[in-house]
C-alpha cells in the first residue's frame, strides 16, 4: 500500500502570515445526542475530552470539537483513526449513534504569524475579536465551508479536501505581502 | 443582509452562512389528503407583509434547521427557535404581540 | 485665470513636486494635491463636456459631490473611466484625459446639440423618433447610442487586484470631521468597539478650512490631538481613504478603501471592500453646499463657495483672480474673506437677502468688499470660462443693473446634510424650514434586527451646521449609539450666523428664457425649465420628474442638484417642498469599483473548483474537462490528434471490448444509520430499501414532495442498521440537505443519523470484459463471479489498498466500483493503470459513460428528467413500491395531471437512416393548438451516435410511450426538415444483461 | 390628446414648451366604475388599455397606491425576449414581443423598444442541450430563435471572455428580435393611452379592502374611500398576497426581493443583451451608457425593496469573469424590487374564487417583457369572464392538478 497523501502535498506560502497545508490528520465524525449514556467515557477512552458547546478541546495531538448539538469532530493521528472508530462504536454500541472516518475527506491548513487573524478576516464573516480561546467556529471562507480554531501562534483551518487548492489560493491571496489590513 | 441567531449553537450568523427554507409550521399532508389540502400544503403561502414565521438552516455552521419570527416589512427579528415544534413558543408570541399590537396571532 | 498661490496650502507639500499629464500636456502638482486642485493650479478650468448638450464643464466642487470634473485616468490595463478628479489623489505619472467630446475638449462637434437645446427639452425622445417604425432601430437609436456614455470603456483586463475584508464593531462612525471624531470619542469613551472611517486622506472635514476654534485651539490642532488620542485607545480602529458606501439591513455596512489608488502598481490591492457588521452606526457625513439656480450657472468658473475656499486654503489654488460671491447665507462670506486673505480680489458679494448684518458680512464690509443685498445674478457671461456677471434684483425678472467683470463665481445656496447613510435602510427625513433643508427625523430612524434605531446622525449631517452645535450633537449621537448618556464634549467658539433665506430661482421672477439656462444637474443637462415642463405634463411625482428629466441620475446622483430640483418642482406644483419629498437614496454613496465588489474571486479562485483526488492525473493526461456543478470531470481523454468525438468513440469501444476506468469519485456518498434508518429510506426512495439484505446493492429513485424525480443512485446495505446511499454528482449536498431537512423538521423523533462521506473516498469504476482480470492482478480480495455477484459489495484489499468494491454497472459491462480512502485514490488509480497496461486499460470520461448508459437504456438525471418528469414517465414503475402507504412524492403523483394516461413516456428511437436525432428535437403531431402553435407529442431526451452499434440511438418521451413501439414518428430539426425515427425498446445493447452479470 | 411628433416639438420649442398638455390626467375618483384595476404597473395599465382598445370598456379606474409605474415596472433590467420553452409561455411572450414591436406607434409614445439581440450563454453541455431543446420547441411555436456557436458569440459581444477558463462559452441561444425597452416609457405610454380614452388613473390611492356580496365583488375600500365596481382586476405583483387576502383567498405566491444595479455611463461597448445563467449574471448597456445589471433573488419574504447585498457581489463576480473589462467601471446605484414568485415560476392570469374578481400576477423576475401580451390576455379575461387561449393555461388551479408551466427546466432562468 502507498502512503496516504494530503490534498496538496504540504504546500506552503510565505506572506505576511505563513500558510501551510498539513495533514492528513485522523478525523472522525461522531453523531450522538448529548444525553447518550457513556458518551464522555467513550470519548475519553480514545483519548479525547468531550467539548463544551462550540469548543475544540485539544489535548496534544488529539482533539474533540463540538460541531452541533449532536455532532463531534474527533482529531487524532491519522493511523489511529480506524481503531478509534472501532473503539467508539464498541463503547457506544446499543446507543443510537454514527461514527465515520472522515480523515480523507478533509484538508487542513495552518495560518501562522502575528497577523494570521487578518488573513482569515478577509475571508470569513467571523468576529475574531470575540472568538473565545478554544472556540471552534464553523463558517464560510469566501465561497466554501470552513471550520477554524486558534491554536499555537495561529489558526488551524479545516475544509473539504476537494476545495483544498481553492482554499490555498484564497489564503495565499489574502496573505500577500503588502496587503496587511492595518 | 440579515443576521439571525442560531438557537442551537448560539452563533449570530449572517445570511451568507444560512440557507432560507420558506414558510414554517406547514403541516405535511400525504396520501389520503384531498386535492385542496395538498395544494394548500404545497403551494398556498401566507406571504404576509408583517409578522412571519420561516425556516432557516445554519448551513455553514452546525447544519441545523431552525425557525425565525421576522417582520417582512421591517426585517425586525423577534426571535429564533428550534425547528422541532409545531407552533412558536408562547413567550415569543407574547413578545411579538407586545411589539406589534395589531398582529392577528399565529 | 486659476493659479497656484505663492503661500499657504494646508494639505500640500511643496517640497514634493509631482509630474502628471492632462490630454497629453505635462503639468506639475504637489504631494497632497487632488487631481482637481493640481489641474486648477495649472489653469485648467475646462475639464470635460456635459452629457447631452456637450457644454463646456469645469470644476464645481471639491469632493465626492463633483458632477463635472470626471476624467479617463490611466492607460491600458489601468485605464479607468469617469474618475472623479476631486477625490483622486495626485501621484507622479498620473495620466488623465477629458471625456465626452470629439475631436477635442476645446472644440467639440457634439456641442451643436447645444444650439438645438430648445428642441431637446427633458423627455423629448418620448415624443419623437416614433415614425417610421424601422427608423428607431436603424437610425435614431444608433445615433443616440453613439453619443451615450461619458468615459471610454476599458479595453483590457484589469491589471490590479482587489480584496475584501470583514470587520465588526459596536459603533461605526462614518465621517472623520469634527462631529465624527467627537462621536467616536463619546462612544469609545464608554467602552464601545468603534470603527471610524473617513473617505478623504485627511481627518477633520470642514472645520480646519473654516477656521473653527475648538477647546481654545485651532480646529486643526484639536483634530490632530483627538486622532492621536483615539489611536491610542485599544477599542478604536481608524481608517482614512475609506468611504462608507452603503448601510444595509441589520447593520451591514459596505466601505471602500482606496489602498493603492494613489500608488498604482506597487503590488498592493487597488481597493479593498470592507463588509462591516455594526451594531449601530453614526452618520457624521457632513453637509454639502447647494448651488444657486441662475442663468449660466454651468459655465466653467462658477463654483461652490465652499469649494473655492477649499482650493484656496487646502491647496493654495486660486480659482480666479476676481471672484464674485453670490449667496443667500452668511457662510459664503467666509469664502470672500479667505480669498481676500490670499490676496485675491472679490469685486462683489451678491446676497439675495435684503439684509446681511451679521458678524461675517460686517467683517467683509470692513475689509472694503462691496456687498450687494437683495440682489441676484441675472446671468453669467462667458463661454468656456466666466468673464463676468450681470447683477439684478432678486425680486425682479432679471433686468440687468450692471455688469461685473470676474473670472470666477463662488455660489452658495445653503447646505444640505448628507443624509444618504441615514436613508439607505429606510430612515425618514423631515423638512427644516428654518435652515431650508431635509434632515434626519430622529423619531423615524432606520431600524435594525432588534427593531431599534440603527443609524444616529451627527453634526452637519444632522443639520447641526455650526461647529459648536455639531460637537454637542455628535457627543449625543456617539453616546446614544452605544446606549449611553452623553458626557462632556469639546466646545467650539460660537460663530454667529444670520439665518439664510431660501432661494430656489435667481432672480425670483425669471422668465422662460432665463430658466432654460439655469442648470440644476450640470452633468445630465437638466435645467429649471425641464423640471417645470415635467410638472406641466403630469410627471408630478418627484420620482416621475426624476425619471422624465434624468435629474439626479448622473454619476453624482444629484448630490448638488436634487434639493434645488425638488424646490423647483414644488414651486411648479404650487405646493410645499416637504409635500414633494425626496427621491430614494440608494447605495452606494459614491460609485464603487466593480472589481472591488468582485473581490478576490477572479481567475483561479473565481469559484471553488472541486478536484477529485485523481484530478491532477487527469490534467497531466490531456483530459478535456466539463464542469459538473463545482467539479470538473474529464469529458474524454483525447490521444494524439483525436477530436473529442473520436476520443469518446475509442473509449467506448475500448471499454466494451477490453477494460476502462472512470473516476467516479464525485458521486455522492451518504451514510444513513440508526434504528429508523430503513423506515426513513422507505419514505425517501420510491422503492423499498428497508428489505435490502446486508451486502446487497439496489438502485433507487428519489422524488420531491411534488412527485417529480429528483435523484437516483445505488443504495448499499452495509450492516443491520446502516445504509450507504449513492447520489448523482450534483446531488450529494442537495440530497444530504434534503435528508437533514426531513429528519430535523418533520420526523424529528426518528432515530436516524446521516453523514456525508462523499469526499472520504475516491471511487474508481473499472468496466469492461477484462475488468475482473485487471482487479485480480492486484491481488487481495476475491472478486470472482460467485463471491462477488452482480449487485453485491464486499470489503477487503486490492494490492494492499483497503477498498470496498461494489459490483454495479452503469455501462452495461462487467463492472466494479472501487471505493478507496481519498488519500490513496491516486495511488490506486495509477496502480490499476500500470497493472492493466497490457490489457489495454484506458481512462474514459463522462461522455463515454453517457453514451454507454444510453446504449443500455439507463436514464440519466438531468437528461431524461428536467424537474417535470415522474418515475412512471420513465417506465420505472418497477422501482416504485405500490405497497408503501406513503413516500415522498406519492401524493404529488396522484394529482390528475401526473396520473393522466396522456403523459409522455419513455421509449427508444432509431432513425430510419441511422443518423443521430438532433439534441432537443420534438416529435411533431398533426395540427396546431389554440395559439396556432404546431402540436407536439414528445421529444428526445438523450441522443448519441453509438460506436458500438454504429448508428444513432436515442431515448425520448412520447405520448403513449412503449405502446407505440414500431411506429414511425417525425422529429423536427433546426434546418426546418424532419427526421423519421422508429419507436423502439430503449435498451439497445445487451438487453438480457449477459455482459454485466458475468 | 395631442399627438407627439417632431413637428409638435418644433412648434412647442418656439413657445418655450409652455403648451404641452398633461400626459395623463389626475382626476378624483367616481363612485363606481365598470372595471377597476388595482395596480398601475405595466401589467395593470396595459390591461386597462386593451380593455378599452380591444373590448370597448372605458369606464375604468386604475388605482395605484404610489406613483404609476413605480413598482417593478420602474425598476427592472428591461430584458425583452420571447424564446421561452413551454407552449403556453412562448405563446404569450411572443404575442407580447409582437405588440412591443409596434408599441411606440400604437401608443404614439416612444417606448424605445430596442431589438438589439439577446444572448443566453451556454457554458455547460447541459445548457447547450437545454437551449437546443428551446430552439426546437420555438420552431414549432413560431418563435424565432437560434443557437449560435462561440465564434458568433464573440463577434456579437467583443468584450466577452469566450475561453473561460472556468466556464468556456460553448455557444448561446440567440434571439435577434429580443432586446430592451425603456421601462418607464412603457408605463407612461400606456397611462397616456388610458387617460386619452377617458379612464381614470388614480395615484396615491391604496386599496385596503375588497368588498363582496354573495361571493361576487362589489368594490374596493381605498385610502380615498370606497369605490364600487362590476369587475375587479388585481394586478399588483409583489403585493398580490395582500390583495388576495382582502379578497378572501390564498395564492401560490411568495414575495421576495430581486436586485439590479447600474454602472456609471461609458461609451458604447456592448450592443446586445447577455445573460449568463451558469454563473448567474445578466447585463446590457443602456442608450445612456450605463451597464444595466441584474442580480439574484433573496430566498425569503421581504417587502422592503432592498435585497441582500451578497447577491450583488455574486452577480458582479460572475460578470467580471465573463466581461473582464468591466472590472474598473463603478457601480453607480443599486436597488431592489419585490417580485411575486409562484410555485412553478410562471404567472397567473386567472379567475379567482371570488366572482368577477380576476388576478394577474406571478411574473416574478421576468414580467416586463410580458406587459403588452399579459395586458392583452387579461383584458380578454376580464371582458369575457373566461380566459382566451393566451391565458388558458395560466389558471391558478393548475397547481392542484399538477399542471405546471415550468420554464426553469431548460437550463434557463426567467428574465
Ligand atoms: C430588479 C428587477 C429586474 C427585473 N428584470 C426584468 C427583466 O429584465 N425583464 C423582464 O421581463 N422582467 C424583469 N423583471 C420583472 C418585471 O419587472 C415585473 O415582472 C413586471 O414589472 C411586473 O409588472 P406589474 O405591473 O405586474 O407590477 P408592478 O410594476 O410592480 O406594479 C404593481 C403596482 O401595484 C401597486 N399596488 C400594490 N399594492 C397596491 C394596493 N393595495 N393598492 C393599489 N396599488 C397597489 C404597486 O404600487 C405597483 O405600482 C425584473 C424585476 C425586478 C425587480
Ligand atoms: N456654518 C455653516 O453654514 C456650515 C455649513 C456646513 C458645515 N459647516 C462646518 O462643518 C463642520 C461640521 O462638522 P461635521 O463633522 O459634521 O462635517 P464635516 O463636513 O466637517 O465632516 C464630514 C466628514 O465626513 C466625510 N464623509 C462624508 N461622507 C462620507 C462617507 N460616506 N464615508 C466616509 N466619510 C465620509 C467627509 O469627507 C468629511 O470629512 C463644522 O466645522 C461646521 O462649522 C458649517
Ligand atoms: C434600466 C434602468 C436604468 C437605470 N439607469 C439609471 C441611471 O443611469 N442613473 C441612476 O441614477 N439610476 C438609474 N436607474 C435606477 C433608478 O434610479 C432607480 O434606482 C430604480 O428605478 C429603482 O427605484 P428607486 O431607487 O427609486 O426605488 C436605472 C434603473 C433602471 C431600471
Ligand atoms: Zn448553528
Amino acid at each position: 500500500m502507498s502512503e496516504p497523501v494530503s490534498a496538496l502535498g504540504h504546500a506552503s506560502f510565505d506572506g505576511f502570515a505563513r500558510i501551510r497545508e498539513i495533514g492528513p490528520l485522523g478525523m472522525l465524525t461522531l453523531r450522538a445526542r448529548p444525553d447518550v449514556a457513556g458518551l464522555t467515557a467513550a470519548l475519553a477512552a480514545i483519548g479525547v475530552t468531550r467539548p463544551e458547546p462550540r469548543r475544540m478541546a485539544l489535548t496534544g495531538e488529539r482533539g474533540c470539537g463540538w460541531m452541533s448539538p449532536d455532532e463531534y469532530l474527533v482529531i487524532l493521528p491519522y493511523d489511529e483513526a480506524n481503531a478509534a472508530m472501532a473503539a467508539l462504536s464498541q463503547q457506544l454500541s446499543g446507543e443510537h449513534h454514527l461514527v465515520a472516518n472522515v480523515s480523507d475527506a478533509r484538508a487542513v491548513f495552518r495560518i501562522e504569524g502575528a497577523k494570521a487573524t487578518q488573513v482569515l478576516a478577509k475571508l470569513m464573516p467571523v468576529d475574531f475579536a470575540t472568538l473565545a480561546p478554544g472556540e471552534l467556529r464553523r463558517s464560510r471562507a469566501a465561497q466554501t465551508a470552513a471550520a477554524i480554531w486558534a491554536e499555537g501562534d495561529g489558526f488551524t483551518l479545516v475544509c473539504f479536501r476537494s476545495v483544498a487548492q481553492y482554499m490555498m489560493g484564497l489564503l495565499s491571496h489574502s496573505a500577500m505581502p503588502g496587503s496587511e489590513l492595518f | 443582509m440579515l443576521t439571525l441567531e442560531c438557537p442551537y449553537c448560539g452563533v449570530m450568523a449572517e445570511e451568507t452562512e444560512l440557507a432560507p427554507g420558506g414558510e414554517a409550521h406547514l403541516k405535511r399532508v400525504g396520501p389520503g389528503s384531498t386535492p385542496e389540502e395538498f395544494e394548500a400544503y404545497m403551494f398556498a403561502r401566507k406571504n404576509p407583509k408583517g409578522v412571519h414565521f420561516e425556516r432557516w438552516r445554519h448551513a455553514y455552521g452546525c447544519g441545523k434547521w431552525f425557525l425565525a419570527a421576522r417582520c417582512t416589512a421591517t426585517l425586525e427579528v423577534f426571535g429564533t427557535y428550534p425547528a422541532q415544534c409545531s407552533a412558536p413558543p408562547q413567550a415569543l408570541q407574547d413578545k411579538i404581540r407586545a411589539r406589534r399590537p395589531d398582529w392577528k396571532g399565529f | 485665470m486659476s493659479t497656484r498661490l505663492q503661500k499657504g496650502g494646508r494639505l500640500i507639500d511643496r517640497s514634493r513636486a509631482l509630474e502628471f499629464s492632462f490630454n497629453g500636456k505635462r503639468l506639475m502638482g504637489f504631494q497632497g494635491d487632488t487631481l482637481a486642485s493640481a489641474l486648477l493650479a495649472n489653469d485648467q478650468m475646462l475639464l470635460g463636456r456635459s452629457f447631452k448638450y456637450h457644454r463646456p464643464r469645469g470644476l464645481v466642487a471639491s469632493g465626492a459631490e463633483e458632477p463635472n470634473a470626471l476624467v479617463n485616468l490611466g492607460t491600458g490595463a489601468r485605464h479607468e473611466p469617469n474618475q472623479r478628479t476631486t477625490t483622486t489623489e495626485l501621484f507622479a505619472g498620473a495620466t488623465a484625459t477629458s471625456q465626452n467630446h470629439w475631436p477635442s475638449l476645446e472644440f467639440d462637434l457634439g456641442a451643436v446639440n447645444s444650439w438645438f437645446a430648445r428642441f431637446l427639452p427633458g423627455g423629448f425622445y418620448y415624443k419623437t423618433f416614433i415614425h417610421p417604425r424601422f427608423a428607431w432601430k436603424h437610425i435614431f437609436e444608433p445615433i443616440i447610442r453613439q453619443s451615450a456614455g461619458l468615459g471610454k470603456a476599458p479595453r483590457e483586463k484589469d491589471a490590479d487586484r482587489y480584496e475584501q475584508a470583514y470587520a465588526f464593531c459596536d459603533v461605526l462612525v462614518a465621517g472623520g470631521g469634527i462631529a465624527g471624531l467627537q462621536a467616536a470619542l463619546a462612544a469609545a469613551g464608554e467602552g464601545a468597539r468603534v470603527i471610524l472611517l473617513e473617505q478623504a486622506p485627511v481627518w477633520g472635514g470642514r472645520a480646519p478650512v473654516d477656521g473653527d476654534v475648538i477647546d481654545g485651539q485651532p480646529a486643526e490642532t484639536w483634530v490632530k490631538a483627538t486622532i492621536e488620542a483615539l489611536g491610542k485607545m485599544g477599542n478604536v480602529t481608524l481608517k482614512t481613504r475609506c468611504m462608507v458606501a452603503g448601510v444595509y439591513d441589520h447593520g451591514y455596512v459596505l466601505a471602500e478603501e482606496r489602498v493603492a489608488d494613489h500608488t498604482p502598481g506597487d503590488g498592493r490591492p487597488k481597493k479593498r471592500l470592507w463588509r462591516i457588521r455594526a451594531t449601530r452606526i453614526v452618520a457624521a457625513t457632513g453637509a454639502i453646499e447647494r448651488p444657486l439656480s441662475f442663468a449660466g450657472n454651468d459655465i466653467p468658473g462658477v463654483m461652490l463657495a465652499s469649494a473655492v475656499r477649499d482650493y484656496v486654503t487646502n491647496w493654495a489654488v486660486s480659482p480666479g483672480d476676481r471672484t464674485v460671491v453670490v449667496t443667500n447665507n452668511d457662510d459664503a462670506y467666509r469664502t470672500a474673506l479667505a480669498l481676500r486673505e490670499a490676496g485675491l480680489s472679490v469685486p462683489c458679494i451678491i446676497d439675495a437677502r435684503s439684509n446681511a448684518d451679521g458678524p461675517l458680512p460686517q467683517r467683509a464690509r470692513a475689509l472694503g468688499i462691496r456687498v450687494e443685498t437683495g440682489k441676484a445674478i441675472a446671468w453669467v457671461k462667458g463661454g468656456k470660462r466666466v468673464t463676468g456677471v450681470a447683477l439684478c434684483l432678486q425680486a425682479g425678472e432679471g433686468a440687468p443693473l450692471e455688469e461685473i467683470g470676474c473670472d470666477a463665481v463662488a455660489m452658495s445656496g445653503g447646505w444640505s446634510p448628507v443624509v444618504h447613510l441615514w436613508s439607505h435602510c429606510g430612515g425618514k427625513l423631515t423638512w427644516d424650514a428654518a435652515q431650508a433643508m431635509f434632515r434626519p427625523d430622529a423619531t423615524r430612524p432606520p431600524t435594525s434586527h432588534d427593531g431599534q434605531a440603527l443609524v444616529f446622525a451627527a453634526g452637519a449631517a444632522n443639520g447641526a451646521l455650526t461647529a459648536a452645535e455639531a460637537l454637542a450633537d455628535a457627543a449625543r449621537a456617539g453616546a446614544s449609539a452605544f446606549g449611553k448618556q452623553p458626557g462632556p464634549h469639546a466646545q467650539a467658539a460660537v460663530s454667529i450666523e444670520a439665518p439664510l433665506e431660501p432661494v430656489w430661482i435667481m432672480p425670483q421672477g425669471a422668465g422662460p428664457g432665463l430658466k432654460m439656462k439655469m442648470w440644476l444637474d450640470p452633468q445630465n443637462d437638466v435645467k429649471v425649465s425641464d423640471v417645470q415642463l415635467a410638472a406641466r405634463e403630469g410627471y408630478e411625482s418627484v420620482e416621475h420628474t426624476k425619471r422624465y428629466t434624468t435629474l439626479g441620475m448622473a454619476t453624482d446622483q444629484g448630490k448638488l442638484s436634487n434639493i434645488n430640483g425638488l424646490a423647483v418642482l414644488a414651486g411648479a406644483l404650487n405646493t410645499e417642498i416637504p409635500n414633494v419629498g425626496t427621491t430614494t437614496f440608494r447605495p452606494p454613496y459614491a460609485p464603487v469599483t466593480i472589481g472591488a465588489l468582485a473581490g478576490e474571486s477572479r481567475g483561479d479562485i473565481f469559484q471553488p473548483l472541486r478536484r477529485s483526488p485523481i484530478h491532477g492525473w487527469h490534467e497531466t493526461h490531456n483530459a478535456h474537462f466539463e464542469p459538473v456543478g463545482l467539479w470538473r470531470r474529464p469529458y474524454c481523454f483525447p490521444v494524439g490528434g483525436e477530436t473529442h468525438q473520436q476520443a469518446v468513440n475509442r473509449e467506448i469501444l475500448a471499454v466494451r471490448s477490453g477494460v476502462g476506468m472512470l473516476d467516479a469519485s464525485t458521486l455522492g456518498k451518504l451514510i444513513v444509520k440508526g434504528p429508523d434508518a430503513g423506515r426513513f429510506l422507505d419514505m425517501l426512495y420510491t422503492n423499498v430499501m428497508s428489505t435490502l439484505p446486508v451486502g446487497k446493492c439496489r438502485y433507487g429513485l428519489m422524488c420531491n414532495e411534488q412527485g417529480f424525480l429528483s435523484d437516483d443512485g445505488v443504495v448499499v446495505r452495509l450492516s443491520e442498521d446502516t445504509w450507504l446511499c449513492h447520489t448523482t454528482t450534483g446531488g450529494a449536498d442537495r440530497i444530504h440537505a434534503h435528508m437533514e431537512d426531513w429528519l430535523q423538521c418533520e420526523w424529528w423523533d426518528w432515530q436516524v443519523y446521516v453523514a456525508n462521506v462523499t469526499e472520504q473516498y475516491a471511487q474508481i469504476a473499472v468496466a469492461g470484459p477484462r475488468a475482473r482480470q485487471l482487479l485480480e492482478r492486484l491481488g487481495g480480495m476475491d472478486v470472482g463471479k460467485d463471491s462477488l455477484p452482480f449487485m453485491t459489495h464486499a470489503e477487503g484489499t486490492l494490492g494492499n489498498f483497503p477498498v470496498r468494491v461494489y459490483r454495479i454497472s452503469f455501462s452495461g459491462e462487467l463492472s466494479y466500483e472501487i471505493a478507496v480512502p481519498a488519500s490513496l485514490g491516486l495511488a490506486l488509480w495509477e496502480r490499476l493503470i500500470e497493472a492493466g497496461r497490457d490489457l489495454g486499460v484506458i481512462p474514459y470520461g463522462t461522455e463515454a459513460m453517457h453514451v454507454m448508459r444510453a446504449e443500455k437504456g439507463f436514464i440519466m438525471i438531468g437528461d431524461e428528467t428536467d424537474g417535470t418528469v415522474i418515475p412512471q414517465d420513465l417506465n420505472l414503475d418497477w422501482a416504485i413500491s405500490r405497497k408503501k402507504a406513503d413516500y415522498l412524492g406519492k401524493r404529488g403523483q396522484e394529482r390528475t395531471h401526473l396520473a393522466s394516461p396522456d403523459r409522455w413516456k419513455l421509449a427508444g428511437f432509431e432513425t430510419l437512416d441511422g443518423s443521430v436525432i438532433p439534441d432537443g428535437a420534438y416529435i411533431i403531431a398533426p395540427g396546431v393548438n389554440d395559439n396556432g402553435q404546431r402540436n407536439t407529442q414528445g421529444r428526445v431526451t438523450s441522443t448519441y451516435y453509438s460506436p458500438t452499434l454504429k448508428k444513432g440511438i436515442a431515448m425520448g418521451l412520447i405520448r403513449g410511450g412503449l405502446k407505440r413501439m414500431g411506429e414511425v414518428v417525425e422529429f423536427n430539426t433546426v434546418s426546418g426538415g424532419t427526421v423519421r425515427a422508429r419507436v423502439v425498446d430503449p435498451v439497445f445493447y445487451d438487453k438480457e444483461g449477459e455482459k454485466q452479470n458475468v | 390628446m395631442k399627438r407627439y411628433s417632431v413637428f409638435a416639438i418644433a412648434r412647442e420649442a418656439m413657445n418655450h414648451h409652455l403648451g404641452w398638455e398633461r400626459a395623463w390626467a389626475s382626476p378624483a375618483p367616481r363612485n363606481s366604475y365598470d372595471a377597476i384595476i388595482v395596480g398601475a404597473g405595466g401589467h395593470g395599465l396595459a390591461t386597462a388599455y386593451y380593455l378599452g382598445k380591444n373590448h370597448g370598456i372605458t369606464n375604468v379606474a386604475i388605482l395605484e397606491k404610489g406613483w404609476l409605474g413605480g413598482g417593478n415596472t420602474g425598476r427592472n433590467t428591461t430584458i425583452i425576449r420571447s424564446n421561452y420553452l413551454q407552449d403556453a409561455s412562448a405563446a404569450i411572450y411572443d404575442k407580447s414581443l409582437q405588440l412591443y414591436e409596434n408599441l411606440s406607434q400604437d401608443l404614439n409614445y416612444n417606448v424605445m423598444f430596442s431589438p438589439r439581440g439577446l444572448l443566453m450563454l451556454a457554458q455547460t453541455h447541459h445548457e447547450v442541450r437545454g437551449y437546443l431543446r428551446t430552439v426546437h420547441a420555438n420552431m414549432l411555436q413560431g418563435v424565432s430563435t437560434e443557437f449560435i456557436g462561440p465564434a458568433k458569440v464573440k463577434e456579437l459581444v467583443p468584450i466577452i471572455n469566450i475561453d473561460g477558463p472556468r466556464y468556456p462559452v460553448l455557444g448561446a441561444l440567440y434571439q435577434a428580435r429580443g432586446g430592451t425597452g425603456r421601462h418607464d416609457a412603457v408605463a407612461w405610454g400606456y397611462a397616456r393611452g388610458c387617460s386619452a380614452m377617458g379612464m381614470h388613473i388614480i395615484q396615491n390611492c391604496e386599496v385596503r379592502g375588497v368588498r363582496q356580496e354573495n361571493g361576487v365583488v362589489t368594490g374596493v375600500e381605498t385610502t380615498k374611500g370606497f369605490i364600487g365596481c362590476k369587475k375587479l382586476g388585481l394586478v399588483v405583483a409583489g403585493h398580490s398576497g395582500q390583495l388576495a387576502e382582502m379578497a378572501g383567498f390564498r395564492l401560490p405566491i411568495e414575495a421576495v426581493a430581486l436586485q439590479a444595479l447600474v454602472s456609471e455611463p461609458i461609451k458604447p461597448c456592448l450592443d446586445v443583451v447577455v445573460m449568463a445563467n451558469t454563473v448567474h449574471g445578466y447585463i446590457s448597456q443602456s442608450d445612456k451608457g450605463e451597464m444595466v445589471i441584474g442580480g439574484g433573488t433573496d430566498g425569503f419574504n421581504n417587502f422592503t425593496q432592498r435585497g441582500s447585498f451578497h447577491h450583488i457581489e455574486e452577480t458582479l463576480r460572475a460578470l467580471v469573469e465573463t466581461f473582464p473589462v468591466i472590472s474598473r467601471l463603478k457601480m453607480l446605484r443599486q436597488w431592489g424590487g419585490i417580485v411575486d414568485m409562484t410555485g412553478d415560476r410562471s404567472p397567473l392570469i386567472s379567475k379567482t374564487p371570488l366572482g368577477n374578481c380576476f388576478i394577474n400576477c406571478g411574473w416574478g423576475t421576468g414580467g416586463f417583457k410580458a406587459i403588452p401580451g399579459s395586458g392583452w390576455a387579461m383584458a380578454e379575461l376580464m371582458a369575457k369572464g373566461e380566459p382566451g387561449p393566451l391565458a388558458a393555461e395560466f389558471s391558478m388551479w393548475r397547481f392542484k392538478e399538477g399542471r405546471f408551466i415550468d420554464e426553469s427546466v431548460a437550463a434557463g432562468v426567467a428574465h
